[in-house]
């Protein structure tokens, strides 16, 4: 492959995107009322949508002529996957889904806005196209922030604790990989070093107004970026590959 | 109001349904209407709600990117349904709480064929060709029904059922066209939703409880034979264009009635699976109920939330 | 295949196992107890047991070189599994997984013991093997039937509640499909429904020991028997068989 | 007792101590000899629990029957060492239930190396060569130490271990000679399972609080250093026995010392992992309180019914 690093870039971004719309997608019809559902939902269809167009070009970068947006999705081992360990984390309850997906919009809607800027066209068009659909996403997910934070007394002991459990996996969002280091250099990729500060500021300014405490733990995991991921991978993997494995090479 | 009075009022009302006037919530109208379309538009609603999950089954091992989006779609106009229909109905003067009471309950029915499993991808084909197909049937009516609401969400509502269904025969298509195992996969499926989608447009006119007055108020314009009618003769050139076979060997044309003739219906599972006893019925109220219950503390804080917003608005407007 | 009607009759005994054995499995490490953990996992250990020897049998039978315990065992796809759905229900809670053990243990001491007669050595061979270790699960079951019956409130409530769900899943235990009633006429199968009654006093003379209802329900399920199974099959398989789908053709 | 009373007992116990004599139950002993017994034996029949959860994420995903039942059976009898262990800790009186309220207030400790996850199969294999491999070097001594119940306990144990090693083992030699894919999938399970296994031996000598005491106690007949370099003495030509490469550039045999040398552990990631911070830290937690929490009113019932049972008994001798 000439463009391994490029295929390993989009690969990185598609993949959150990725796990985090599966994650959202087993929820469908699960959810505490029909408005959550669907705004659930709409928002793993965008997250899906935005993945077909990574995978897309992935696949025209990859150099392989039989790899599609599929093969790329469900045929790579579990190694091979490069999404954060936050979007992979479960659906516990209502406030662990809505907390992971805050802290991932953030970032999200932050890496978007300097994607736009790449030197690589097709990167920024899908960066300019998920904005709006990004920026939703984080609205959404913020303003639940303050429901539930500033709702009841359950409520706000219930999302506190998701927040304090899901924080030690923010700084992953800002590892960079040896793929990430070079296409920053090369003016593709986000230096998204520079976004952290705007991050946890972005954050924690949400956090406050829903009068809830920032949490003060200094450590986090990382490994996802590397395909070392939690223990919940596996079951994710197995679930959504689980047509393809059973029945390759057919078309659906 | 005099007896006298309230019979003028029917009468009145009785003649605008009949020059085909659409009646609107604020309207005056007999108590059995409200009544019956509360009935009818709920258990229309809950069908949709109830409906997500069979399909929504899907979404985590949908075969390929494009077929989770549009499935995830598909579900999510589901969810959209519901909506309009649950706020239809909530103009008739009952709150969507309510009518989850009732369906969490088992007062409330929602469509049978929901109660069955979701067991091979196929499935997401044949629900959208057989099932969404037999919905269109019974619904493309109620887009001129005399309720106007009713009415009004039936149109949104059709327009998008005839997308699924296209979807759905686009999907048996697939894997009629495809190998053995996927053709296998797609006549197994047809073999399974065939006769619960014959059962889903309702018992035989002989057994059916509500035609007559349905069709006075345009809740109904066919019977149920004869939707089902419509339904076989419009879905077997369809099953014919797959290459699959309908399971049922006393299916045929018939010349006389230019209709086909076709077997038995088991009316027997019908009646089990309305009375509770289906593969799933427990599974799919589990899972309604479950959602609602474990969503109580998200739906409590949302409203104190925007209880203390108001009393913050009030007070600095005060001040 | 020759055999065809006893490879499926072989399949249609040991799926029980695989399935239930299976359940058993994810539940290993997460008991109220060490001692429950230790006899669950063990009575799993007892079910893949018999099913190695079923498979291997089956192998053997089905004519075809390349299949194997392994083959049999991971490579078919859902609608060819021919496990009754009692088996399948999934580990809601201590109540359910010991209600689903002792309704399928009860009919599976009785069916054993009859196919211990079979006219085909190999099965009875089996059988006389498996029967010491179902005896112990039979007596496992419903000595915790009794417990959880007979025990405090809740644990009455919840054990009856798990009997009144799964007791419709009991009656396909006695299903008979064209090959059972083939082999049944070979002297090689057991008819099953000359076990009916058995069955029903077994189960329902521990039940009234325990203090617990016997459920008037008379309509039951079948379908798992035909391959028709519930929804919660295929989460089942998509764990069971991710390895070999993964890593097809490969030894471990 | 007088202070010289105790003092003439402990100079006795320690006389029979330094005879290689048992010490049981029923036996005087120092109260801190007790106490650091109750902690070193306790923290072990944790590890043995919480160690179940890392295998057991693979039960339901093993590749063949033959490595499905080796693998319950070997989480199985790691329950069992749980068994046995407690039960040694109980004869010095401490409750089993106590224990456990040590283990989910994160009072007791266990070994942190079951705080990483196992996210492929050859975590199977790894984890029965390198980690049942250092706990076999940390236990062997064991079989011989003061205390009896514990003695006998880790004889049983040890044995076990052993041939969960050789199982390990015998999983990383297939797949070292098997696909391309399985050799990776080998490989990488050794690059991260070798650090934490060698932090499994204990912090270096010069960290290491317990030793000297232990020592005396016979619960400690080397140090951990010694005990490390052992373990990559033996395991390095294991290694390269399966054809896989150590993730230690530094590693070299060192003909001088008759040893290897090896490469900086990172003991600043050890003290993350031991203050709660390693990768899997709260799931084992959450899935031990978990598991508890949710057996309470099976383990009540189980009480219930046996008191009853009792009771009953008494009623008809009674009578």
């Amino acid at each position: 492959m000439n463009n391994k690093n490029l295929y390993d870039y989009i690969l990185g971004i598609a993949d959150n995107s990725l796990i985090l719309g599966q994650r959202l997608g087993e929820l469908c019809g699960h959810g505490p009322s029909l408005e959550t559902d669907i705004a659930g939902t709409n928002i793993s269809l965008d997250l899906f949508g935005q993945v077909r167009s990574y995978f897309q070009y992935a696949a025209q970068v990859s150099g392989d002529e039989n790899a599609t947006e599929d093969t790329i999705a469900f045929m790579r081992i579990e190694r091979a996957y490069k999404n954060v360990l936050l979007v992979e984390q479960p659906n516990t309850d209502f406030g662990y889904t809505i907390v992971r997906q805050f802290l991932f919009d953030a970032y999200h809607l932050l890496f978007l806005k300097e994607l736009e800027k790449s030197t690589d066209a097709t990167l920024a068009a899908i960066a300019k196209k998920s904005i709006k659909e990004v920026s939703y996403h984080w609205r959404f997910s913020s303003d639940w922030i303050r429901r539930l934070g500033d709702g009841t007394p359950e409520s706000h002991e219930r999302v506190q604790e998701a927040v304090t459990d899901l924080w030690m996996y923010t700084d992953e969002l800002f590892h960079q990989t040896d793929a990430d280091k070079a296409m920053i250099a090369e003016g593709v990729g986000v230096d998204t070093s520079k976004l952290k500060d705007s991050y946890y500021k972005m954050i924690s300014d949400v956090l406050t107004e829903a009068t809830l405490a920032i949490p003060e733990g200094n450590y986090f995991h990382k490994g996802g970026k590397q395909g070392i991921h939690s223990e919940h991978m596996g079951y994710i993997l197995a679930d959504m590959q689980y047509m393809q494995r059973t029945y390759p090479n057919m078309e659906w | 109001m005099s007896e006298k009075e309230v019979k003028n009022l029917e009468e009145i009302f009785e003649a605008r349904i009949a020059r085909d006037e659409k009646i609107e919530p604020k309207d005056w109208m007999p108590e059995k209407y409200r009544k019956t379309h509360i009935r009818q538009i709920s258990q229309h609603a809950h069908s949709e709600i109830v409906g997500m999950l069979p399909e929504g089954n899907w979404i985590s091992r949908a075969p390929s990117l494009r077929r989770k989006v549009a499935l995830l779609a598909k579900v999510q106009d589901e969810a959209g349904h519901g909506l309009y229909l649950y706020s239809a109905c909530e103009t008739l003067g009952i709150s969507r709480n309510e009518l989850y009471e009732q369906l969490h309950s088992g007062k409330a029915k929602y469509s049978s064929i929901f109660n069955y499993p979701t067991i091979t991808w196929a499935d997401m084909g044949a629900i959208g060709w057989l099932v969404d197909g037999a919905a269109i049937i019974n619904q493309v009516p109620l887009c001129s029904t005399s309720y106007g609401p009713y009415a009004r969400a039936m149109i949104r509502v059709c327009k998008e059922e005839s997308f699924h269904q296209r979807q759905g025969f686009e999907i048996m298509l697939k894997l009629a066209n495809g190998t053995p195992a996927q053709k296998d996969m797609a006549q197994d499926a047809l073999n399974r939703w065939w006769w619960p989608s014959l059962m889903m447009l309702g018992p035989t006119d002989a057994e059916s409880v509500h035609t007559e007055q349905s069709m006075k108020w345009k809740l109904k314009r066919k019977t149920n034979d004869e939707l089902r009618q419509q339904f076989i003769d419009q879905t077997v050139p369809q099953a014919d264009l797959l290459g699959l076979t309908i399971p049922d060997p006393d299916l045929k044309w018939n010349e006389e009635t230019g209709h086909y003739d076709f077997g038995e219906i088991d009316w027997d599972e019908f009646w089990q699976v309305v009375k509770g006893h289906g593969p799933c019925n427990k599974e799919r109220m589990n899972a309604r109920v479950g959602a609602w219950e474990r969503g109580t503390w998200v739906r409590d804080a949302a409203m104190a939330y925007a209880e203390k917003k108001e009393k913050r608005k009030e007070v600095s407007k005060a001040s």
